[in-house]
């Protein structure tokens, strides 16, 4: 059994996005997501300092300075891509206009509760940056994220133990193990890694887990 | 591939059904998408809310669709521009509901609705009879009133020009209401003067992002 | 004595306007304030469709069917304006952002109420435009009407008698008889026409006059 | 005649007192005034409010600012941005109090203050404990929690061109908090890369009307 590994994590998320889509890339392994867009789709990304239409990272030669971001790391602009103010695209965020919100989180919910920007045991400040208002507003909110902790703690929850970022919004998660949905009654397998059984994955989860009648393999390429 | 360019008057107002409100772009006439407001007249819906900011001129645009009977409805700020004959015949004859707005609250209950606020505090008209029967309440000593967001299921709007994303750009003032009902309709169709290739518009100068805009449809 | 014509009492008004202030000039007689701005003053002219830096009418030949002010006239745009959207523009005026409203009335309280939108008897449907947000917003609203009313009525009231626009908001009032200040203690005279006393015109205001020590002849140019 | 432009730091800050709050724009390092931000260190004053998205990076611009001890109180949504060794110390000594807010609530906060909304009610945060203290209510069957507009005695911005009107337009994501804070301060102070003359910038394409704006500083 291999887990997979961050890239094709991303990878899997990637192939959701659908044909025309405006999406919301967090910080972090959904930055990644970028790289892995299936071809032949336009799909829009959304960067919440102001650009529509963001392209992956510059060629040597092209960088500029004043093109980054959400991370903060260089960007471009793809031909349609615009500029707005941070106002304007927060009106993007919270008033419904971005399909696909994917972040990354700590824990999740079996109802969809989002808990992503802050621990209980804080040394450092925290910082909550667009997730609540991505959490509120985004029609989707889909969770990437390493099935356990690095303690090997479970992140996929009954309830959540972390401060909230939104409750019922996640709908979909993907982890290194698998693909669930947060459905009415739920979570839900839709996808596992070769080697990986559902009673295996529950142990690995707090939240209970139903196995969904049509579950696939979940078998990204190489990354 | 993101292709907004629709092929005629079904295509754009396709979905359209009775009962829908329908975000009129425009100030007076200039920026007005008299072609897409007309077209609503050859539908059959009935019971529309029309918000616009005025009640239409003459028997164009959006005084011919408030003739055709088919609104129920009007919420506006000022209802007499120039040739108002339309609206002072239906209110002669009380044959339409006006709700009367100021100005500045129907845009920013619209700019509500683009942007998941659900309601604000607004001095303006708070200590006037438009108040009567609205929550007030006094923010740092001076009276505010509680108004709601003004969502539309139609934005029908007019831009100069557009790409196939449905980047908008428009002419002077005609910019008007646009990008704000643009923002505010659940589905917003965009009459423009010109296509232009993706990429054409100045990403630093495109006012209305493409994410707002659901059809675009050249119409002179 | 002779009242002032409506274009003395715009160019009376357009005085009181000074280097760099952002003015919204209501429809009707107050668009005539822009004939009249004082040589060597920068007045930058708001209008609340979406455009800052407005000029006066075009010269036959430059008329642009979609540059018009906000009483539907055909406009022009001086160099350093610029257009913009209804929310941003009704952002500036609800926000603070424009020096000085002058609009017409129907009438003027002592206290400085404002009626401008409905009268009792409404054969047609009323309209209030944007006279509430300047009530509301504009740091000054200043008033542009006749002195009395065709009928002889008297405008300038203790109590206003028709719906109000706002409470407390005017601080001026040009007529063509007069400038009044509307003070915290009641109505001022500034200025008044030649041939008339305060006398004479109390008998002409509903509101209480008080004098002021340096009052001066209100004396426009022909016009 | 109008002319914002002002020549040096003193004459851009002229006024600044103690307990003053400045908006600061940029998002990260980009779109930061820089120039601006560190001159409000050599004046004498104390007690300030700062707001601004993250804490600043390294020992430079607002965090160089947070670091000379005269932010009594940070306003931001996400202090630690790339080297975030001057908050890092602050927040380990409790030497600065911080407000944290979701990031589209202090961007709208700044719009109602702009605007003069008296206050708004929004879904973001409200079933989270930043909404612990504040009014909730449930509209449309959804919880929202009430947010109170947020003023700037200064806001200290960042743009590319200017005219002496003030007029302002900005590169690519360096736009970001700019114009928004630009509109809610009391004074906005801008540092430019370029003066244009009066008339240069495209009417359709100017991001910040200079009626928002009342200096103009040419800075590197």
């Amino acid at each position: 059994m291999t887990p997979l590994t961050r890239r094709q994590m991303a990878w899997r998320a990637a192939q959701d996005l659908r044909d025309g889509q405006y999406v919301n890339l967090g910080i972090g392994m959904p930055t990644l997501v970028s790289d892995y867009l299936p071809p032949g789709r336009e799909i829009v990304l959304h960067s919440e300092n102001g650009i529509l239409g963001m392209g992956g990272a510059p060629r040597p030669g092209e960088e500029d300075r004043d093109l980054i971001n959400a991370g903060k790391g260089l960007a471009t602009l793809l031909p349609g891509g615009a500029f707005f103010h941070h106002n304007d695209s927060f009106l993007m965020i919270r008033g419904g206009h971005i399909d696909v919100s994917i972040m990354g989180a700590y824990e999740v919910s079996a109802s969809g509760d989002l808990a992503n920007w802050a621990t209980n045991v804080e040394t450092l400040a925290p910082g909550v940056g667009g997730a609540m208002d991505l959490a509120a507003g985004a029609i989707e909110v889909r969770v990437l994220m390493e099935h356990n902790g690095k303690d090997g703690s479970k992140r996929i929850r009954q309830a959540c133990t972390l401060p909230l970022t939104g409750k019922s919004c996640v709908t979909r998660v993907y982890t290194n193990l698998a693909v669930l949905d947060i459905a009415r009654d739920g979570v839900v397998v839709r996808e596992m890694i070769e080697g990986l059984d559902v009673e295996a994955l529950q142990k690995l989860t707090d939240a209970k887990l139903a196995l969904a009648n049509d579950w696939k393999k979940l078998t990204p390429p190489a990354l | 591939m993101i292709n907004k360019i629709v092929d005629g008057f079904a295509a754009a107002l396709a979905g359209m059904k009775d009962g829908d409100t329908l975000l009129c772009g425009g100030f007076g006439a200039v920026g007005e998408a008299f072609a897409l407001i007309e077209a609503v007249i050859a539908l059959d819906v009935r019971d529309l809310t029309v918000v616009c900011n005025n009640a239409g001129s003459g028997l164009v645009g959006v005084a011919a669709l408030l003739k055709s009977g088919k609104a129920r409805k009007l919420i506006c700020s000022y209802p007499r521009s120039s040739d108002p004959q339309v609206i002072d015949d239906l209110y002669a004859r009380r044959a339409i509901e006006i709700e009367l707005v100021p100005q500045g609250t129907l845009s920013e209950r619209m700019r509500a609705a683009a942007g998941g606020i659900g309601g604000f505090f607004t001095r303006a008209g708070a200590d006037t009879q438009l108040a009567d029967g609205k929550e007030r309440r006094e923010i740092d000593g001076k009276l505010h009133v509680f108004e709601k967001p003004l969502h539309g299921d139609f934005a029908l709007i007019k831009a100069h020009r557009a790409d196939r994303w449905g980047n908008l750009v428009y002419r002077k003032s005609a910019r008007n209401f646009n990008p704000l009902m643009a923002m505010a309709g659940k589905t917003t169709v965009a009459q423009v003067d010109e296509i232009v290739e993706l990429g054409a518009l100045d990403p630093e100068a495109i006012v209305t992002p493409g994410i707002f805009v659901d059809r675009v449809l050249v119409a002179p």
